[in-house]
């Protein structure tokens, strides 16, 4: 139909109307509660670590279908893998959001989170596909330090 | 004699631009930023272009113009708002017209009126932008003075019933909106600024949603002290307003210090020249000020009555249609009782950012968020809002296309 | 390669007018303010034609257009002055710039590294422009700190001979200009900014008077904060830099509080954003600051150390026609050693108002007075001085009028 | 020879070479110290009464020609004149001073002073021109109020 499909790809919002993870589990090693401080988008975010894998992540929260949507991608794509994986991950993810527009993402690495290269394209954007990724890394951070 | 806004909207270049995959812009987020008719781009433009130079600080023939023109445009603001000359203070915004206040407030020696200490009280509102909150926590974590407010109601109005104890003998400072940018409520002044008077508080009005968009008299308005920004107003940016009664602008005490704002300096000390100047630190934002004076010639012309009509008439029509759409939620008063032409509502479940994205894509400007009213916008129980602000070059075919928008969006995220 | 002043003052539009009997305009008040060549002027415009919104305030074409416009200016600026683009902060001009510092300095709290107390100093230089002092005196006044200034000698130069107990442990701030606006005089700053950063002490550069003139690199200057206006670097009015090192900025506590700097707010409180939004309070001053980054993209064109190398050799050619004049006494240094092109003098008896009204009816533009450094002219023994300050679109022709205007207004007064 | 022969008139040069009343006495029932922040030029002017006259105005100061000879035309005006007629004279300055240079001042009250006219078509030099009559004001308010 039009340019804002490239925004709004369907995988989006499945994840929107189905959010994985969306649900605190009480066990965790860090949470984190981040504010997306120009729309007033929320998280929380919880994370439990086993050693240098990530045992899990859940999170709540309120936001655009961007934001949530992202967020529930993340907690698909990195659950189970190492902190190093996840560092990849993210750092791919990053790339892909700043680069207007001018890249698809790898697949092999992002699976469904190729879905926001759009997003790339709408600066204003970007902080909400980011808001879960920020809270993720702060909180990784600090499970990895409690250890 | 009423405004035609096509003919209008033929004055503001940017109005005709398109957006995206060239749709026709359809701008209504005027409550964030107006726009700018040609004569105002102009006038800035002409002052670098012809007599540009340091007002007030030299004695060749384009200080002498540059002087001039500065002059002649404090002159025009003082006569939109009722005021005298030397009442009218330049500044870089409402943002910085309200830091001012604060700031200078508490720069206030003890037996200065404005003096503030613990025991005292400052009141402001649930409605408030951050713009008129922030600098009052401020004023009040400095001071030891603490801070009330009245709340809002569910049909987003003030809540007076306890103006009385709101307002008592500890209030120095009252500093309120006129018109709420985001629920576009107007609030009543004359029981509020008879009360602060009558317990010798100051009534500071924040003008930013209502100066655009009504005739404001702070004479017959009886208040204190006001604050706007130019660039809602279609003047330039980097210029707003700070008004003060010459009275109290005597014993103010000065906020930026600096060039020009002096009367004798030495190493160790220094004294202040009388208002406006003494509040005026710096070579002046001269071109913006000019500009500004250019703006407010370009209202006076269309006429602040027929803007004013323009807008309630187009409010009504968009109160009317919005209501029709199944799911959306009106935050803010349902009728033109006391309300300007800011309209800000939910979809069901879409999120503003979606919604405002969509509208996007069909050229249709609007604001999503929490428009810098955070507390307010957590008091009405939604993470967010989309509204809609109006102004003289709107029409009614942009309302129909916003309508028409909201629902398309509903099909497109349904 | 060289720069030809005869091409670059048509890029001017003004300096081709005339002034009082159709005189041909002699511009040498740059100090004061500069001109603005087309490019500025339309950058402006421009933004207000095509791009106009509410930058970092909504999710609309315009508002990313008008985000995209701001920050690209800041790039520039960062740029330009070789710092990082979070650490480039728009203010309103160089005054609000250093109120800023003052003021944030002044809102630390016990235990933040910016607090000061009794005990504490500040020290500042008896050639300050009052925008470098009265803030300072402010400061001192509302902490309890104590004010100190290194002295300024008969040759008009900084008296370092005491700067080990000028600068001691008690220092928390050196607050200096870089070049001064009436004596034309550059410190030196590498030997006061390493003996700031021994005691601990963070160094304040005014950099008005250097930054449109001549290459200034924060990071090879070593110094922490930087102040200057747009208005005096051909660039619009209404716009000013202030710069800090990002380490710095992080524990600087906010000045202007309100919209857009914040990351949350309740009724009671509020939490800031990074830098530079935590300093960047309300709607920005968006076409001054896109205006401001056409103005250094346009002196890049052409070439700081072309312009440099320009205003080295007209005021090498004023210092030698103007000491040839009798009764002409130059405060300030004789010698092009470090020193720039702001030239300031005395003739006889001829009072500087008088001389500059006589250069007026000319068509030459100088500035009469104390030039907002009133401690330093009383030191100087004189009640004022007349200043010319030249730019990059000045001429050896200008040089020579102003040379005949003096000996013209000697005969005339004489 | 040209306009700027308007502002610097002969009387002007005159007063300013030949300063009248420029030194202070001694005796006075108020004296005051006025500035002009935007030039720094200085005035102390000292005023004597004698019931409802003035008895005697001096001054000391530095400015410009244009502040100079006002003040110096001030003193040979008001010396010996009665409180209303000092009020007279001020108020009809002030208003040429005003006028743009639409008007030549009346010579019957002004008598020197209407060699200032031609200040009233540089605005930036009227304040040079009200120096001393400002001072003059302040002093004999506060001589008055004494009394
Ligand atoms: C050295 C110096 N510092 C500070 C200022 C103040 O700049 P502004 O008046 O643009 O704020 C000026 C110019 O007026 C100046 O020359
Ligand atoms: C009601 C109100 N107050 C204050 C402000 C602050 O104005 P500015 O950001 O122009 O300083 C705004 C607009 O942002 C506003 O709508």
């Amino acid at each position: 139909m039009m340019q804002l499909d490239n925004l709004y790809q369907e995988v989006i919002l499945d994840h929107y109307k189905n959010p994985q993870n969306k649900k605190l589990v009480l066990e965790y090693d860090a949470q984190v509660h981040h504010i997306n401080p120009s729309c007033g988008d929320e998280i929380t975010l919880n994370v439990s670590l086993d050693g240098q894998s990530i045992r899990n992540i859940s999170w709540d929260g309120v936001g655009c279908s961007i934001s949530q949507a992202s967020v529930s991608i993340l907690t698909d794509l990195l659950i189970g893998k190492t902190m190093e994986q996840a560092q990849e991950i993210s750092d791919s993810f990053m790339h892909l959001m700043q680069s207007k527009g001018t890249e698809k993402g790898d697949e092999n690495v992002l699976e469904d989170a190729v879905a926001l290269a759009g997003v790339s394209q709408y600066p204003a954007r970007i902080k909400c596909a980011l808001l879960g990724w920020m809270a993720f890394k702060d909180a990784s951070v600090q499970a990895l330090a409690k250890k | 004699m009423s405004l035609n806004p096509y003919e209008i909207a033929k004055d503001f270049p940017i109005l005709s631009r398109t957006i995206r995959d060239g749709k026709k812009l359809v701008y209504l987020d005027s409550g964030a930023t107006s726009q700018k008719p040609n004569v105002v781009i102009e006038a800035e433009s002409n002052f670098y272009r012809m007599h540009n130079a340091a007002a007030h600080r030299g004695a060749h023939q384009l200080a002498e113009e540059a002087t001039d023109a500065l002059e002649n445009a404090r002159a025009i603001v003082a006569e939109f708002l009722n005021a005298e000359v030397d009442e009218v203070v330049f500044t870089k915004s409402a943002t910085e017209s309200l830091n001012l206040i604060s700031y200078a407030m508490g720069n206030a020696e003890p037996g200065n009126r404005f003096h503030l200490k613990a025991g005292d009280s400052i009141v402001v509102s649930e409605m408030e932008h951050h713009a008129n909150l922030i600098p009052w926590q401020q004023l009040a974590a400095r001071t030891g003075a603490t801070l009330k407010w009245f709340e809002v109601t569910a049909e987003g109005r003030l809540d007076l019933s306890s103006i009385d104890s709101m307002i008592d003998a500890t209030t120095k400072v009252v500093a309120l909106t006129h018109q709420s940018n985001v629920l576009g409520t107007i609030n009543p002044l004359t029981e509020i600024v008879k009360r602060a008077h009558n317990v010798g508080a100051v009534v500071v009005l924040d003008a930013c949603q209502s100066v655009p968009h009504m005739k404001v008299d702070v004479k017959s308005l009886g208040i204190d002290f006001l604050a706007f920004s130019g660039h809602k107003t279609v003047g330039p940016t980097g210029v707003g307003i700070f008004w003060g009664r010459a009275e109290l602008l005597k014993d103010l005490p000065p906020f930026l210090t600096g060039g020009s704002m002096i009367e004798n300096v030495t190493m160790t000390s220094a004294t202040w020249a009388g208002a406006p100047r003494k509040f005026e630190a710096g070579v002046p934002n001269m071109a913006q000020a000019v500009g500004l004076g250019a703006a407010f010639t370009y209202l006076n012309k269309v006429g602040m009555e027929n803007i004013h009509a323009h807008e309630v008439s187009l409010t009504a029509l968009l109160l009317n249609e919005i209501q029709d759409i199944p799911e959306v939620k009106i935050v803010g008063p349902l009728d033109m009782n006391l309300r300007g032409g800011t309209v800000s509502f939910t979809v069901g479940e879409i999120h503003p950012h979606d919604l405002g994205q969509y509208l996007d894509s069909q050229g249709i400007a609007v604001r999503t968020g929490h428009h810098c009213a955070w507390p307010l916008t957590r008091k009405l129980g939604v993470p967010a809002t989309t509204r809609a602000s109006l102004y003289l070059y709107n029409t009614p075919e942009e309302i129909h296309a916003l309508v028409s928008g909201i629902r398309d969006a509903q099909k497109y995220f349904g």
